[in-house]
């Protein structure tokens, strides 16, 4: 039999003006099991929690409960409270009669019946409470970061200067994302391979990171703390401790029909490439569905060009299996693909670009080296129409597009405008607009100039039609704040596509069991407190994948993800929830359902000898990894024989509790 | 306030919280002063997943007249899909119920995130007035309890 | 009897003869001589997949008969890893429609069909190709839910007041293979051994049919052995009707092993409230 | 003495006691023995009741006592034993029987009350069995169809019940009937009728040779049990149709205010009955089932004189979900003793 202490707090006059606290305190003694119980002003206060501590030592209680605030506030401090007078901290229940009893209630004399009521479910539930004991789990000092664009440079960089190593795991035969596709920047107008091709440079250059490109993540197991990966880095058919990049087997090869993907498809390139001059790592890789050696067994020109020998057509896929204490997901976005979108006329017309073909387009190292001019002929537009929210802040359920805002577009947009009007001041520039929004540091002004000094044509309304006519292509739209129709001939039209989470995310998600929103895009632990962590213990987030967002809040976010993750790696041991599930082996029947609605993968089958009353034999049973479960309890529902029981909120205690409450 | 009838006969409900979302949406009712019947007693629980339906068949086997379910709402579940399981769960039980004859309104899943403070007072409110209405749970009760 | 004498099978699960004409029994052969007694036919109504369970730790390979609907508790047991395909040769047997001493049975009668989920070789004919069902499965499940409430409840009170709590129910359910049923468990604080109450009688055929909710493939059995007579069936369909309904079409032991309606969820899945909204009240 | 009334008048006879009255009635199908209510379906021409007489003395779960709990002070109440005479309208041979073997157990030192009340409060009144089913095999058991041992024997006879008083308390319930007395010799011819019936019932002779105490190790040892027990489910049905099965559990509900004590039967088919700490004693069905009927046949009688605590009623026959039953075993176990 336990020895219970009931301990009802005033919390001032918070509790005490409502409940008679005195009343609780003296219709508890005689419930079974309670041996003391007290009254006190403020039980938090240092003096309260004396109380509580002499009374543990002074009636050798076993368990306690405090009448009280929500456990929500104070069961964290109470919980410390009776660990310091020598008690289990689990032996530590709460009777919220503050927000769910005296803040609800006027009278008093029904606050104070349902008070009791409550103190008796606690006592009643800390009656069939068992200590438990937090357990320990170790930390593998290294990071796995998924992606490699400016969010996952940055992330990797700062892990990397507290002294851990870091893997960078990049899809793309180079790192550096969408950032390296882009011209300039907003709101400042620099280049964006000028600041991003230096923070390339220093990841490659760090002794702690390791850059594995053309690779993806395959499998992840384990939990915070333990995670293993295997990680299956593609075949480049060129030996990367060979190459020097020297990228004179690029010029050679003879195979010409590959896109571009690097300059969004607006121009091809050989089958053997280097996505771009400042690839990290400059190394060359054969695009096996163009390269004709690989496909005919003929040509081998690559081969022969290469004084370094780094060609090898056999080169095989490579899997890398390491352990990480830390995963940050960095995987980023594309923008969406415009087509179904017909009013816009995208699939039809070459002339209609979205936002970053465009930026492809005015960039020195894209396809037309910087001279803007227009894909169908090659002329340079004299009037240009620019289309917001493309896809972005679409009706639920349209299908049209997204329900969210871009958040980019805007800014990116006024930027297109005013670097259009500076190199070409004799080209039109029409921006159609729902809304501009700017609220970012100096992002009004730059939008202010864009449409002021620079005469960027703003019109408020949507774009209802672009058709071809000629070689003009007719934009239709409504000018909402002149109430009329406008038409506009313009040459080239550039529509600032919504952005989406990068088509990998989903299945990354699922394989680290990190929870994604309806758009994909992972969601945080808490959106407000915890924005960079993933309710999945040990998964961290990253830039885009988390939600949209430009560059310096990526990189904001990057460091903010990274300190997470030292903090994590800092320590050597991980303390674990000890409210966790829990199979009893002698009842289990190997069914394998609470397998199949663990969302954390926590729970493990083996076949293992099991001991009890009259039974010795080999059954497959359901074990719980105790590190990794997050003490859900799905599967407790799902096991019919109730094998499963989460410690902490066991069957027992919550029926006890219901008994309590039901009293007839 | 507590909800009578005109036999004096006042209504017991049990109300099933999540740790993550409804608990918190309950304190939140708390703390803005929004009342609702005493009738009405809250246990916690980590998530709605965790409620099995044995626990609710047991308050109504000890004389409970109404079970509310409180959950986050989907797709924010703190465990990822819990409230998912459990919506599965109680539609089934829930359907059972019914199709042996106890009242509809004695049982209700309601989605309360913690920021809805006022959703969840005005739930337990309504949730309460039908309980009333309904009267004592007759069907589905375990004499022996009855003092 | 020539898979026993090779050696290949240690035992055959079949049936045998009783002491009228149709109080067959499911019996174990162990020799070829035994095997004289061995019959099929029109009363061989029990389903033989729960008693592999037991048979799965046999030292050697078990023989056993299955009709087509037993295949799809054979198939159920093997998703749960309560069976091992290895330790079993399936014949799959044809089946006209199984009788009892006053006909058709109930379970027949609304017959799923005539494939065999799972076997190593069939028997059969023509005649035991062709369909038997003579009703809709869902009928009766259907003809309550038109009732109101109270009639309903009286309904049940009425079936289920008949219970006297003998688990025949249970213990013939391939579906019910716990370790130790939470109802025979004292530390699951809901153990009982009588229907003393009427909550007592509902509480254990709420949770059964919950339990085995999803995995349940509708044999038949729990209503076939009850010798109260009650229509277990009806609670354990009124399940398969709602998850069809709101999750898709779904049929417990059908191909590999999968997440069970109850085992999964969708985002849009409908809530709780569409019991309030439906049919009679 | 000999009186005689018609079959037709017999529910407004049960309906005239003034005590309470168990008969057996037909509900849904099923036949059972209830305390008779005005508008219930009698069914005294069935043979036998689905549920039997065991369940009015016996029943199958019944309080003994109620703890009240209150703060931490608990109060202690025992449950009524039976006060008021009643009448059992419409036993049976076989049921009467099993009640004798019932006695053995709940009357043998120490008494158990509660049975006892009942037994002592109860005027039995007993139907002769001129319509046998083919599973009745009662005759082997000591019990006997064609005068059935009772307060008052009613004997079917054309269109009337001719009625026998065989005990002062019998002769005091049929004084109430107020009927008209009648001639023995149609009771004298029935009787010779069922004796002839009864010989041509399929297992009217069955070899009990060896099911004694002397035999035990060699029946509880035959390789038999193991394709016997093979089919059997471990359910309850035919202990709870039993009308001599009389394990019981006792256990307690916490109601919440305190806890409620009660009894239940309970089944040696259970894989839980006599459930220990460390286990088990019958881990496996095989065992179960053997000790269901090495106690009918073998352990009981060597204990009771000889006394079977089978009757031969043939509900196991009947309710058997998978058709095993007691007859099967005397069967197969008998051969052996033949060979």
């Amino acid at each position: 039999m336990q020895k219970i202490g009931v301990f009802v707090c005033w919390c001032g006059s918070n509790i005490a003006a409502t409940v008679d606290v005195e009343a609780v305190a003296e219709a508890v003694k005689n419930e079974p099991g309670v041996v003391f119980s007290a009254n006190y002003q403020y039980m938090c206060s240092a003096a309260g929690q004396k109380l509580i501590q002499d009374a543990i030592h002074e009636h050798h209680l076993t368990g306690i409960v405090v009448c009280s605030c929500s456990p929500r506030m104070h069961e964290a401090t109470f919980r410390k409270t009776a660990e310091s007078a020598g008690l289990n901290p689990y032996m530590v229940e709460i009777a919220n009669i503050r927000e769910q009893c005296s803040w609800i209630h006027k009278d008093k004399e029904e606050a104070t019946a349902k008070a009791i009521v409550l103190a008796k479910a606690a006592i009643s539930k800390l009656r069939n409470d068992t200590p438990l004991q937090a357990g320990t789990s170790a930390v593998t000092k290294r990071c796995l970061v998924i992606g490699g664009g400016i969010a996952g440079i940055q992330t990797a960089l700062d892990v990397a200067d507290a002294g851990y190593e870091v893997d960078i795991v990049e899809q793309r035969p180079t790192i550096g994302g969408r950032m390296a596709q882009l011209d300039k920047t907003f709101p400042t107008l620099d280049c964006a391979a000028c600041i991003l091709t230096p923070k390339m440079v220093e990841a490659s250059q760090n002794e702690k990171i390791n850059i594995i490109s053309y690779a993806k993540v395959e499998k992840v197991s384990g939990f915070v703390g333990s995670f293993k990966a295997t990680i299956r880095k593609k075949a480049r058919f060129v030996d990367e401790t060979k190459c020097t990049g020297c990228s004179l087997c690029t010029t050679k090869c003879p195979s010409r029909k590959g896109k571009n993907e690097f300059n969004m498809n607006l121009d091809n390139r050989g089958a053997i490439y280097i996505p771009f001059a400042q690839a990290i790592p400059n190394v060359a890789v054969i695009d096996p569905e163009q390269c004709i050696k690989l496909k005919t067994g003929k040509c081998g020109l690559c081969e022969k060009v290469c004084s370094a020998g780094a060609i090898n057509y056999k080169q095989e896929d490579e899997l890398i299996e390491r352990e990480y204490g830390a995963i940050v997901v960095a995987t980023g976005f594309k923008p969406i693909d415009p087509s179904p979108l017909n009013e816009f006329g995208y699939a039809d017309n070459a002339d209609v670009v979205t936002s970053l073909e465009f930026e492809r387009l005015m960039n020195a190292a894209g396809p037309t080296k910087g001279t803007l001019l227009r894909p169908s002929d090659g002329k340079h537009p004299k009037t240009i129409v620019f289309i917001q929210c493309v896809g972005s802040r679409c009706e639920e359920n349209t299908k049209r597009g997204k329900p969210y805002c871009s958040k980019i577009c805007c800014m990116y947009t006024a930027k297109h405008a005013m670097l259009v009007r500076e190199k070409y001041p004799d080209t039109d520039v029409h921006v159609f607009y729902i809304d501009v929004r700017t609220p970012g540091k100096n992002f009004d002004e730059f939008y202010r100039r864009a449409a002021e000094q620079y005469g960027v044509d703003y019109i408020k309304g949507m774009v209802g039609k672009v058709a071809k006519e000629g070689d003009k292509l007719m934009v239709q739209g409504s000018d909402l704040i002149n109430n009329e129709q406008v038409h506009i001939a313009a040459d080239m039209v550039v529509l600032a596509t919504a952005i989406e989470p990068d088509p990998t995310a989903r299945s990354i998600g699922t394989m680290l069991t990190a929870s994604m929103d309806t758009n994909d895009f992972f969601t945080e632990a808490h959106p407000k407190l915890r924005p960079v962590e993933s309710p999945t213990a040990g998964i961290f987030l990253s830039g885009v994948a988390q939600g949209p967002k430009d560059i310096p809040e990526t990189v904001a976010q990057a460091g903010a993800a990274a300190s997470k993750v030292i903090g994590l790696l800092a320590k050597d041991h991980l303390v674990t929830n000890p409210c966790v599930a829990q199979s009893n082996e002698l009842m289990c029947n190997g069914c394998s359902q609470c397998e199949k609605v663990c969302p954390y993968g926590a729970i493990t089958y083996v076949e293992k000898e099991v001991r009890g009353p009259g039974v010795r034999e080999v059954r497959r049973v359901a074990q719980v990894n105790p590190a990794v479960c997050q003490g859900c309890g799905a599967c407790t529902v799902t096991c019919p024989s109730g094998a499963m029981d989460l410690k902490g909120f066991s069957n027992k205690q919550i029926l006890a509790e219901v008994d309590a409450i039901c009293r007839w | 306030m507590q909800m009578v009838n005109e036999t004096g006969w006042k209504p017991k409900i049990v109300a099933f919280c999540c740790n993550w979302c409804s608990y918190a949406g309950a304190d939140l009712a708390g703390s803005g002063r929004l009342s609702y019947p005493a009738d009405i007693k809250i246990i916690r629980v980590p998530c709605s997943c965790r409620v099995n339906p044995l626990f609710i068949l047991r308050a109504f086997e000890r004389g409970a007249d109404g079970v509310i379910l409180c959950g986050c709402h989907p797709g924010d579940c703190h465990y990822t899909s819990g409230n998912y399981y459990a919506r599965r769960r109680m539609t089934m039980l829930f359907s059972m119920l019914d199709y042996l004859g106890i009242e509809r309104g004695r049982t209700r899943v309601e989605w309360v995130s913690a920021a809805e403070g006022a959703k969840f007072s005005a739930t337990m409110n309504d949730f309460a007035k039908t309980i009333t209405e309904l009267g004592e749970n007759r069907k589905l009760g375990d004499l022996r309890c009855k003092k | 009897m020539q898979l026993m004498n090779e050696g290949t099978v240690a035992r055959v699960v079949g049936w045998e003869k009783g002491e009228g004409e149709c109080d067959w029994t499911p019996a174990l052969f162990e020799s070829v001589q035994e095997m004289d007694g061995f019959v099929y036919g029109d009363y061989a109504g029990a389903n033989l997949s729960k008693y592999c369970v037991k048979m799965n730790k046999a030292e050697g390979k078990t023989l056993v008969v299955l009709k087509p609907c037993d295949t799809l508790s054979f198939r159920q047991l093997i998703h749960e890893h309560r069976l091992n395909r290895d330790n079993f040769y399936l014949i799959g047997a044809g089946c006209k429609g199984m009788k009892d001493e006053s006909g058709l049975l109930l379970k027949c009668k609304t017959c799923k069909g005539k494939d065999f989920e799972i076997f190593d070789e069939i028997i059969d004919d023509e005649e035991s190709k062709q369909p038997t069902a003579i009703m809709d499965r869902m009928e009766g499940v259907t003809a309550l839910e038109n009732e109101t409430a109270q009639e309903r409840f009286d309904f049940w009170r009425n079936e289920l007041s008949r219970c006297i709590r003998c688990n025949a129910c249970r213990n013939v359910c391939p579906a019910c293979t716990c370790e130790k049923c939470v109802f025979d468990n004292p530390a699951s604080s809901v153990a009982s051994k009588a229907p003393v109450t009427d909550f007592e009688e509902n509480v254990f055929h709420i949770i059964r049919a919950f339990h085995v909710a999803g995995r349940c493939t509708d044999c038949g059995e729990c209503s076939r052995v009850c010798p109260q007579h009650i229509p277990l069936h009806l609670l354990n369909r009124k399940f398969i009707k709602d998850m069809n309904e709101l999750y898709g079409e779904y049929q417990a032991g059908v191909g590999e092993e999968e997440r069970t309606p109850m085992t999964t969820y969708t985002k849009t899945d409908a809530e709780p409230s569409i019991v309030r909204e439906r049919g009679n009240a | 003495m000999t009186y005689q009334f018609p079959k037709a008048n017999a529910e407004a006879i049960v309906k005239g006691i003034s005590r309470a009255v168990y008969a057996p009635v037909e509900k849904d199908g099923l036949t059972s023995f209830e305390r008779y209510e005005a508008g219930m379906n009698l069914a005294l021409d069935t043979i036998p009741t689905d549920k039997s007489m065991k369940d009015v003395f016996f029943p199958q779960w019944e309080n003994l006592m109620h703890f009240r709990v209150e703060g931490k002070t608990i109060e202690l109440t025992e449950e009524e034993r039976c006060h008021q005479d009643f009448v059992i309208f419409g036993a049976r041979a076989c049921d009467i029987q099993a009640v004798k073997v019932l006695d053995k157990v709940f009357l043998a030192d120490p008494v158990d009350s509660y049975y006892a009340s009942r037994r002592e409060h109860c005027t039995l009144v007993a139907l002769a069995c001129d319509k046998p089913e083919d599973s009745c095999f009662c005759k082997n058991f000591g019990a006997d169809p064609a005068s059935p041992d009772a307060d008052v024997t009613l004997y079917p006879v054309g269109d009337d019940y001719y009625v026998q008083t065989n005990t002062e308390k019998g002769e005091a319930l049929v004084k109430e009937w107020n009927l008209d007395k009648a001639e023995e010799g149609p009771v004298e011819w029935l009787k010779g009728e069922i004796g002839k019936k009864y010989e041509e019932l399929p297992f009217a002779h069955l070899n009990l040779k060896g099911f004694d105490g002397e035999h035990l190790k060699e029946k509880f040892d035959s390789p038999k049990w193991k394709k016997l027990s093979m089919a059997c489910l471990g359910c309850g049905s035919c202990t709870f149709a039993c009308p001599t099965c009389q394990c019981y559990d006792i256990r307690d509900y916490d109601t919440g205010n305190g806890v409620q004590r009660y009894r239940c039967w309970d089944s040696c088919m259970y894989s839980d009955f006599t459930l220990m700490a460390a286990g088990t004693p019958r881990p496996h069905q095989l065992e179960r089932y053997r000790q269901r009927f090495m106690h009918k046949l073998v352990y009981f009688p060597a204990n009771n004189d000889g006394m079977y605590s089978c009757v031969g009623c043939g509900r196991c026959i009947k309710k058997c979900p998978m058709h095993l039953h007691i007859v099967k075993v005397i069967k197969a176990l008998g051969e052996e003793e033949s060979k």
